[in-house]
């Protein structure tokens, strides 16, 4: 497979969000606007890559035996880099994903990545892979958090989208919210991708 | 043995090899960390506060308001704000008990004349659409100019003076009883906060 | 007269007036009778007699071929004309024995009655065997094998059913008003090959005039007779002893597991006839009834007896028909056409027309709860269907599909009139297909 | 007491775990459906998180604060309680089957879940004491556990539902959990925060 | 620096000793291989090496009782991933594809009733045997369509069931489903087939269906290797089927079709509906 | 030539009633508070009623015809939901309001589901507890009655339930209003939803069904009983703040709710155990949210939350299948001889 292709599998076709269903949490819970999702997103894919770097550097190293932990280690190590960058440069963002930043360790994404990509391929390949998911599932929280601040607040990226009367939708801000807009995009981008009804 | 031997030093390395990169990265963090802190509780006093020059979130007084159900004494913190040496505004957390769906924490902020210059809610869990209206500011700007003697403290529908918003009065409510008695307890023990020591 | 009764079941219409007033009537002798050699549960007789035989009424003219098997007899004197496949009421074309009559009706003159207190309940037990008796109630096990209990059962009640639940049908409540004597005598018999004193025949209160028959007939003989609540499937063995006497029939078990058998009261007569007078099982009644039908009537009917020949002495039908059943329609199968023979097991015949059947698109299981609520077994009809439709058949054995008697009242009942009994049917199929695999 | 019970009410049905903070969003999505198998789960989380939540809780006090090296407690937590999961796993798989195949085999599944992690960080970030933290985290497991086996009972029942075909598969499954959390709202102000 | 460097490298030393110590002390064995097949194999779960599940066949493999070239969705390429993985050679049997041998859809045949119940071939082929007159022909009600795992069957809107052979991996659930057995497994290549599964005389087959085969045996004659002829009903002999084509043309009721040359019906699939369809209920007088 | 006659499995016969059957039944129980509500708040009502029942019915119109599934507007149940619906929207709520709910109820609600019988939530509570979420300002502005020909203006006020939530938060005590009134929220002279205001009317339909055997006395009976003991319970405690179990029972659509909504077939337990356990689970939630949560109303929550646990009561619930009662054997008594 061609990087690019390495690259372009993360975007679509196996979307972590949309195909692959994992890391759900960060999905849910901080897309109530465009803004917390880009960023949610972009931290992800930060640690996402460089794990994958490192993984993928020290694959031959480390031993089957302690293999999850010693990943746990390096994930853990960049999420915290990453952690203590947003809280002293970006510190309304920090504030507004809260518990979510630190929860970046547990998004079976970036594990699996590391276990079922970047322990078995080169560095660069593992770049590509990461970057790609990276990107896919940044793009995926991106579009649910600019749908539901659409509805929810009327607004994307803050800036009001209807007329100045529109009574926002307050449900999709919500949490019960956050399981129904998902459940809505995938069937959208099911009907889509199928063209079945 | 050897294989044991193994997984223990890769996994002890690699432990050990983070808790370097980690504790670089913080010695570069610590520093804007610490700012960002500060610089989070003075946005909330600069917003409620006339212009200063000095850091009102050190320059504070504590006092006892009174004992919580346990018997602990509770205090609360008054930031002084300073233009030079002079005092130009005080600055107090509220917090109102009976808000709709639990506590509602209010920085309010005064001029020497005692007049509010502004407040700020600082936490709250109304219902959405509803009791959150209370962070708008159109909300949060009735309370400018005024003080515990050109106002009647009390909603309209009250019989007072200060707007509900419309289908919710018991956020507001909350809020003017709560402000009313920070106020109250400001003007009993001015004379102590102002006077007292900086820190 | 306190009504007794079971948890659950329908109340369809009974729609019995338009011939339960009619007294049975002899049905005369057609020209052809088609006799199949499957007409009970167990393995088809097999037959004696080839094409170009002459055979007597009453004659034996198949042998039983295991011991859940009975023999059967030719119900006229006549000629063998053919023994082949013929359209048989299940809708196959099975074996079957054709006679020609002779219009003598002719009796074997070997056959003869005995008295039943000088012989011995084995003895009469064979007899029984010889005539060819299988239950009459409509499901046609033979006879015999119910009467023979293996030892560590013991019996301690004999029950007679005489509900007569499904609609329509008539023919055992004509039976009970016209030949109590007979049932009693039928029912001694079974008494004394079983062992039991204790009987108990159960009769559905809208029969008073049977109950009060009856209850007089079996005064001097020490049977009791006892009215039941009008309920569909009141007259289903398990639901009968639970009504009467509060046992239930374990699951996948027999009445005979907690001491009881159950008779038909046409069955009874039969046992009668065949002990007395030494009558092999040749003939019973049939109702002949619905809507589309000129003139409703009980018939004496010999067995083999074409269809078409009965509609015919009813005055034929009123209109054109588009649905004919054999039985009761909760529980009588559809006939591919009047062609086929009447045979032991059925009851009634029922002709419907195009106006009488409505049609309704099955609908989703608004889950009304209400099949729930008929089923005389406790089940989750709904559930079980709805797992069968998808072919998740363990689940519908999880939830005891394999228990379901197929009564109807769940189909009967179900306000989408989702064809529930035949999906549960379709779960029965699956589920045995797939423990025949592993 | 009063205190106690109001925290174990509040984590289990106002700010349930799963249905209102999100957190093991992907293992009530991913094993919840058979009803069964969600009530094993359901017990594995409470086991670990409240294993979890005692020991980072001491070691976040008696180690991280002490030793002012409190930005490492993410990679610390994880790390205990990865280890630690897997060592029960282990255990398990070897002295006791029959318990392995009910609780053990999600045992995997848990390390990676935001819930058990969760709890150990808001533990702290509360400032909980020591019993506070044990009835959080088990009315968090609890919360966790009921929200997941009324899920598989939905999704058992939509197993047999002729669902639009793009709206099969996960999409419904969502739409569900939405409206159950739509439910919980009712509980909302139960408890006043 | 330093207590970051030591606190959190002896929580790695406790956790590695821990773990090393515990795997070594409760060691359980897991074959490798099994997880390797596992993940060759296609995760479809359809059941069709008659294991219960791809991972209940993985395990098998390993534990030698199954044979490797059980799973027919998988093909080829996973017949030989498994031989690789367990060491063994190859050996890929012929690809099948399932093939509905009939035609007589609504318009072509006639009924010997009409039915109403419950839309499932087994169900309806306990009344009377089946609607149909033609005994052995296709009841239209799709029971093979809900089986099929890969959706490669779809019902005419006339009532006959016709596969997509792009869709079908010949995995033969559909053969086990069908009470009539009119859908054969045959070999890929072979796209020549007599569509047609009634033994009944040609004249009786006739009075039923405008394109049964009537067993006049004029395919036999042309192309006497590619066709047998067996009580009534000529099948292709699938060994020696090259120039079956040549009859197709000579068959008088035209009941042998190349599957290259499109399929008319195929044309007009419409999607049907999985609900159970109309019940009928004698007995309106029965309201009360 | 094609056999005419028709085959099928038995049972030949059927009962009669179908789902339509039943469905109208429940639109007939409607009218009483249909009418009432048209009499209280005029025009307004019965412009929210249309707009409900037509968006709904086009709704699962464009549904079906999007998923290529024969129509089912016939069926009724769209008609009970944009009814329903429209009974528990206050009187003075903008069109685009009761659209909205409608769309949410079919789509969200049930279509998703697969239609008629496969959804788990009651169509028209999802719509309205949405509507609550998203607009609480339109969701809680209620106005008082003005009987037709009265020509007053409506005026905004407060439902009962949330007069007293608002003073016994503010005051610890129960309103003046909760101990009195009674007859007013009998005929519906309150502020409230248009379906929820008279308490006779919704009795009456709710008899109806009963009567008709639409629905079976478990649902409404236990939901009403517990929380005739549950609040009850409370009211004994401390009667200044908790209200007596009539004031329950009148307010907050109760009725509504338990004799049309916890009925719903669809969406609740089909064993009869199972309905009381659900009734039970309704009455108790109810009762705590009233009294203690941070919405007035707790009928719409309590049931969707029983709705949410109704395919687990099922499965607990099964009942014994005859002859699997291990114990009942036992007790069999000899026959007697006579
Ligand atoms: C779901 C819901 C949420 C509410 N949330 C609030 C709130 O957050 N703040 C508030 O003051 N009132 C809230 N209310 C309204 C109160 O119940 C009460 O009716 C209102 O405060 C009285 O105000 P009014 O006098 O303007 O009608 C809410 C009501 C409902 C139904
Ligand atoms: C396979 C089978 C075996 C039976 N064996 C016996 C038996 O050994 N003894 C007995 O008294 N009845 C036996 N029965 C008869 C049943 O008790 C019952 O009377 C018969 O099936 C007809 O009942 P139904 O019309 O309610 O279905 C048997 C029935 C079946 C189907
Ligand atoms: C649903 C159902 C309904 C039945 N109704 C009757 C009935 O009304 N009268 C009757 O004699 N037998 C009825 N039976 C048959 C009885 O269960 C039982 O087989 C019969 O009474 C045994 O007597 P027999 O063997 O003499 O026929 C019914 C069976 C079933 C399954
Ligand atoms: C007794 C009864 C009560 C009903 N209650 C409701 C209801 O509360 N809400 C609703 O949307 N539909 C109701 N329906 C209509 C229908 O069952 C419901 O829309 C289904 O949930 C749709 O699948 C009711 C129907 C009946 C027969
Ligand atoms: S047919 Fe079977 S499931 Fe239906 S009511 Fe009768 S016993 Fe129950
Ligand atoms: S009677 Fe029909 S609609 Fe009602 S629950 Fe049973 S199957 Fe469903
Ligand atoms: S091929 Fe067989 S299963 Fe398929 S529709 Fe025809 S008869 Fe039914
Ligand atoms: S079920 Fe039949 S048609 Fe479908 S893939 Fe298998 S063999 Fe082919
Ligand atoms: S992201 Fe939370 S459990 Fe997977």
């Amino acid at each position: 497979m061609s990087l690019v292709e390495e690259f372009k599998k993360g975007i679509w076709e196996k979307n972590p969000v949309f195909k692959l269903v994992l890391g759900m949490c960060p999905i849910l819970a901080v897309t109530t606007s465009a803004e917390n999702g880009l960023g949610m997103g972009l931290a992800t894919t930060v640690v996402l890559i460089c794990s994958n770097i490192v993984v993928s550097m020290m694959r031959k190293l480390i031993p089957a035996g302690v293999r999850i932990p010693a990943f746990i280690i390096i994930i853990a190590t960049f999420v915290t880099v990453v952690q203590l960058a947003m809280e002293a440069w970006v510190y309304d963002l920090y504030q507004a994903l809260g518990i979510f930043i630190p929860l970046i360790v547990v998004n079976c994404l970036i594990l699996g990545r590391a276990e079922g990509f970047a322990s078995k391929h080169p560095v660069i390949d593992s770049i590509f892979d990461g970057g790609g998911m990276g990107i896919g599932f940044t793009l995926a929280l991106f579009i649910l958090g600019a749908v539901r601040e659409l509805f929810g607040s009327g607004t994307i990226l803050g800036f009001s989208i209807f007329a100045a009367d529109y009574p926002p939708v307050l449900l999709m801000i919500l949490p019960p919210g956050g399981f129904i807009a998902l459940g809505l995009v995938l069937a959208a981008l099911n009907k889509f991708t199928h063209g079945k009804a | 043995m050897k294989e044991f031997n193994r997984l223990v030093i890769t996994l002890t390395l690699i432990a050990a090899g983070a808790g370097m990169l980690l504790s670089l990265v913080e010695s570069v963090t610590r520093e804007p960390i610490a700012m960002q802190r500060s610089l989070q509780q003075l946005k909330a006093l600069s917003a409620v506060l006339p212009e200063f020059d000095n850091s009102p979130d050190t320059d504070v007084v504590l006092l006892e308001v009174g004992k919580d159900k346990k018997g602990h004494p509770v205090q609360r913190t008054f930031f002084r704000a300073r233009q030079g040496e002079q005092l130009v505004g005080i600055a107090f957390k509220v917090t109102a008990a009976d808000g709709y769906s639990g506590n509602i924490e209010v920085m309010v902020g005064l001029d020497t004349h005692e007049h509010i210059v502004g407040i700020e809610i600082l936490a709250h869990a109304e219902t959405p659409g509803l009791g959150s209206k209370i962070s708008e500011s159109w909300f949060k700007d009735l309370f400018r100019e005024r003080s515990l003697d050109n106002t009647d403290w009390r909603v309209k529908k009250d019989g007072g003076e200060i707007d509900q918003i419309t289908g919710a009065t018991i956020s507001p409510r909350a809020i003017v009883s709560t402000v009313k008695s920070g106020l109250d307890f400001f003007h009993q023990h001015r004379q102590q906060i102002v006077a007292a020591p900086g820190e | 007269m306190n009504q007794k009764t079971f948890v659950g079941g329908v109340h369809p219409a009974d729609s019995k007036h338009d011939s339960d007033t009619k007294p049975i009537e002899a049905c005369p002798l057609p020209e052809q009778l088609i006799i199949p050699l499957s007409q009970h549960i167990g393995a088809p007789a097999e037959a004696l007699v080839k094409a170009g035989d002459l055979v007597f009424k009453g004659q034996t003219i198949a042998k039983a071929s295991a011991f859940v098997s009975v023999p059967i007899h030719a119900s006229t004197s006549g000629q063998v004309i053919a023994v082949e496949p013929r359209l048989h009421p299940c809708g196959k074309m099975l074996p079957a024995i054709v006679i020609e009559a002779d219009g003598e009706d002719h009796w074997d003159p070997s056959l003869e009655g005995i008295d039943p207190a000088q012989w011995t309940g084995d003895e009469l037990r064979q007899r029984i065997s010889d005539a060819g008796i299988v239950g009459m109630g409509g499901a046609t096990f033979p006879t015999h094998v119910k009467l023979s209990p293996p030892e560590d059962k013991l019996i301690d009640t004999l029950m007679i059913n005489g509900v007569e639940c499904e609609p329509y049908l008539t023919a055992d409540h004509r039976l009970m008003l016209e030949q109590s004597d007979k049932i009693m005598d039928g029912i001694d018999i079974l008494r004394r090959v079983l062992g039991v004193k204790h009987t108990i025949v159960g009769i559905e209160s809208n029969k008073p005039d049977a109950i009060a028959c009856m209850a007089k007939a079996g005064a001097n003989h020490g049977i009791q007779v006892q009215a039941l609540e009008v309920k569909y499937p009141q007259g289903a063995e398990k639901q009968l002893i639970d009504a009467l006497l509060g046992r239930e029939v374990p699951s996948a078990g027999l009445p005979m597991d907690i001491g009881v058998v159950v008779q038909n009261v046409a069955t009874a007569a039969a046992v009668s006839d065949a002990i007395r007078l030494g009558r092999p099982l040749v003939e019973r009644v049939v109702t002949i009834s619905g809507p589309a039908v000129a003139e409703a009537k009980n018939l004496r009917v010999r067995i083999g007896t074409p269809l078409s020949f009965l509609v015919q002495q009813c005055g034929g039908n009123k209109y054109e028909v588009s649905k004919i059943i054999m039985g009761g329609p909760m529980m009588g199968q559809s006939q591919l056409s009047l062609d086929a023979p009447a045979v032991r097991g059925t009851s009634g015949l029922l002709l419907f027309g195009e106006k009488d059947l409505a049609k309704i698109e099955a609908g989703p299981c608004i889950r009304c709860g209400r099949c729930v609520g008929a089923c005389p077994l406790h089940l989750l009809p709904a559930t079980i269907a709805s797992y069968a439709t998808l072919g998740m058949f363990d689940e519908a054995e999880a939830h005891s599909a394999l228990d379901c008697m197929e009564c109807g009242c769940c189909t009967y009942i179900c306000p989408a009139t989702r064809p529930l009994v035949q999906t549960l049917r379709h779960a029965k199929g699956g589920i045995l297909a797939k423990r025949r695999r592993s | 007491m009063v205190e106690l019970l109001l925290i174990l009410v509040s984590t289990v049905f106002v700010n349930n775990f799963v249905l209102a903070r999100f957190l093991g969003a992907c293992p009530f999505m991913g094993v919840s459906k058979k009803v069964d198998t969600s009530l094993g789960m359901g017990m594995a989380v409470i086991v670990v998180m409240t294993i979890a939540s005692v020991v980072t809780w001491f070691f976040q006090y008696k180690v991280l604060i002490p030793l002012d090296i409190e930005y490492l407690q993410t990679i610390a937590f994880v790390l205990i309680i990865a280890s630690l999961v897997q060592l029960v796993e282990i255990i398990l798989h070897k002295t006791s089957p029959a318990l392995y195949q009910s609780l053990g085999i999600f045992l995997p599944l848990i390390t990676t879940n935001c819930a058990v992690l969760g709890v150990a960080v808001l533990n702290i970030q509360k400032s909980y004491t020591l019993l506070e933290s044990l009835v959080f985290s088990l009315g968090a497991g609890l919360g966790f556990t009921l929200a997941m086996w009324l899920f598989s009972g939905l999704r058992e029942r939509l197993e047999l539902s002729p669902v639009p075909k793009c709206f099969q598969g996960t999409a419904i499954a969502l739409i569900t959990a939405g409206l159950l959390s739509l439910a919980f709202m009712g509980f909302s102000g139960l408890v006043k925060s | 620096m330093l207590s970051a460097v030591l606190g959190l490298g002896q929580i790695g030393l406790v956790a590695a000793i821990a773990l090393g110590w515990a795997s070594k002390k409760f060691a359980v064995d897991i074959d490798a291989r099994e997880l390797d097949i596992n993940e060759v194999l296609p995760g479809v779960n359809c059941g069709a090496c008659g294991y219960p599940g791809c991972s209940g066949y993985a395990a098998a493999i390993v534990e030698g009782k199954a044979a490797i070239t059980l799973c027919p969705p998988g093909g080829g390429d996973v017949v030989e991933h498994i031989a690789e993985i367990m060491g063994l050679d190859a050996n890929v049997g012929e690809p099948l594809l399932a093939v509905v041998l009939c035609q007589g859809d609504n318009r072509k045949t006639t009924k010997k009733y009409r039915y109403l119940g419950l839309h499932d071939c087994n169900a309806a082929s306990k009344i009377a045997g089946g609607p149909k007159d033609c005994p052995a022909g296709c009841l239209g009600l799709g029971s093979c369509v809900a089986s099929c795992p890969f959706e490669a069957i779809e019902m005419t809107a006339d009532g006959l069931a016709i596969i997509n052979r792009e869709l079908c991996t010949g995995c033969g659930h559909c053969i086990d489903i069908c009470p009539r057995q009119v859908i054969r497994m045959t070999p890929a290549r072979e796209t020549v087939h007599v569509l047609c599964n009634s033994h009944d005389k040609g004249g009786v087959v006739r009075k039923y269906c405008e394109t049964g085969c009537i067993g006049c045996n004029i395919c036999k004659k042309t192309v006497p290797e590619a066709y047998k002829i067996d009580k009534f009903l000529a099948r292709v002999d699938y060994d020696h089927a090259e120039h079956a084509a040549l009859a197709i043309e000579k068959c008088p009721p035209q009941c042998i079709r190349d599957f290259k040359t499109a399929y008319p019906e195929s044309s007009h699939f419409r999607p049907e509906q999985k609900q159970p369809s109309a019940t009928l209920c004698a007995g309106k007088d029965l309201h009360g | 030539m094609d056999n005419q006659l028709y085959m099928s499995s038995s049972p030949h016969v059927h009962s009669g009633e179908t789902t339509q059957d039943i469905m109208r039944a429940v639109i007939y129980a409607l009218l009483p508070a249909c009418v009432l509500s048209i009499y209280y708040f005029g025009l307004e009502a019965l412009l929210v009623l249309l707009l409900c029942t037509a968006g709904c019915l086009t709704t699962e119109a464009v549904c079906c015809v999007l998923s290529k599934r024969a129509m089912t507007l016939s069926d009724g149940s769209a008609a009970i939901t944009g009814i329903l619906l429209a009974l528990n929207l206050p009187a003075s709520s903008p069109w685009w309001l009761a659209l909205f709910g409608s769309i949410i109820a079919v789509t969200i609600g049930k279509q998703v589901f697969g239609g008629l019988g496969h959804n788990p939530f009651n169509p028209a509570l999802v719509a309205r507890v949405v509507l609550l979420i998203s607009f609480p300002v339109q969701m809680t502005s209620w106005t008082s009655p003005t009987p037709l020909g009265h020509g007053l203006d409506a005026l905004t006020a407060a439902t009962p339930l949330g007069e007293m939530k608002t003073s016994v938060m503010l005051t610890g005590q129960l309103p003046a209003s909760a101990h009195s009134g009674f007859s007013d929220y009998l005929i519906g002279n309150m502020a409230g939803s248009i379906g929820e205001v008279s308490a006779l009317a919704v009795l009456l339909g709710g008899l109806y069904l009963l009567k008709k055997k639409v629905i079976t006395w478990e649902i409404p009976a236990s939901y009403l009983g517990s929380v005739i003991l549950f609040g009850g319970m409370f009211w004994l405690i401390d009667s200044q703040r908790y209200p007596d179990p009539l004031f329950h029972l009148l307010t907050g659509g109760l009725l509504l709710g338990a004799f049309f909504m916890a009925t719903d077939m669809v969406t609740t337990p089909i064993t009869r155990s199972g309905m009381l356990i659900f009734g039970v689970g309704c009455g108790v939630i109810t009762v705590l949210i009233r009294l203690f949560g941070g919405y007035p109303e707790g009928v719409s929550f309590a049931i969707l939350l029983m709705n949410g646990a109704t395919p687990l009561i099922d499965r607990y619930t099964r009942p014994k299948v005859f002859g699997r009662n291990p114990y009942h054997n036992i007790n069999q008594t000899p026959a007697q001889e006579n």
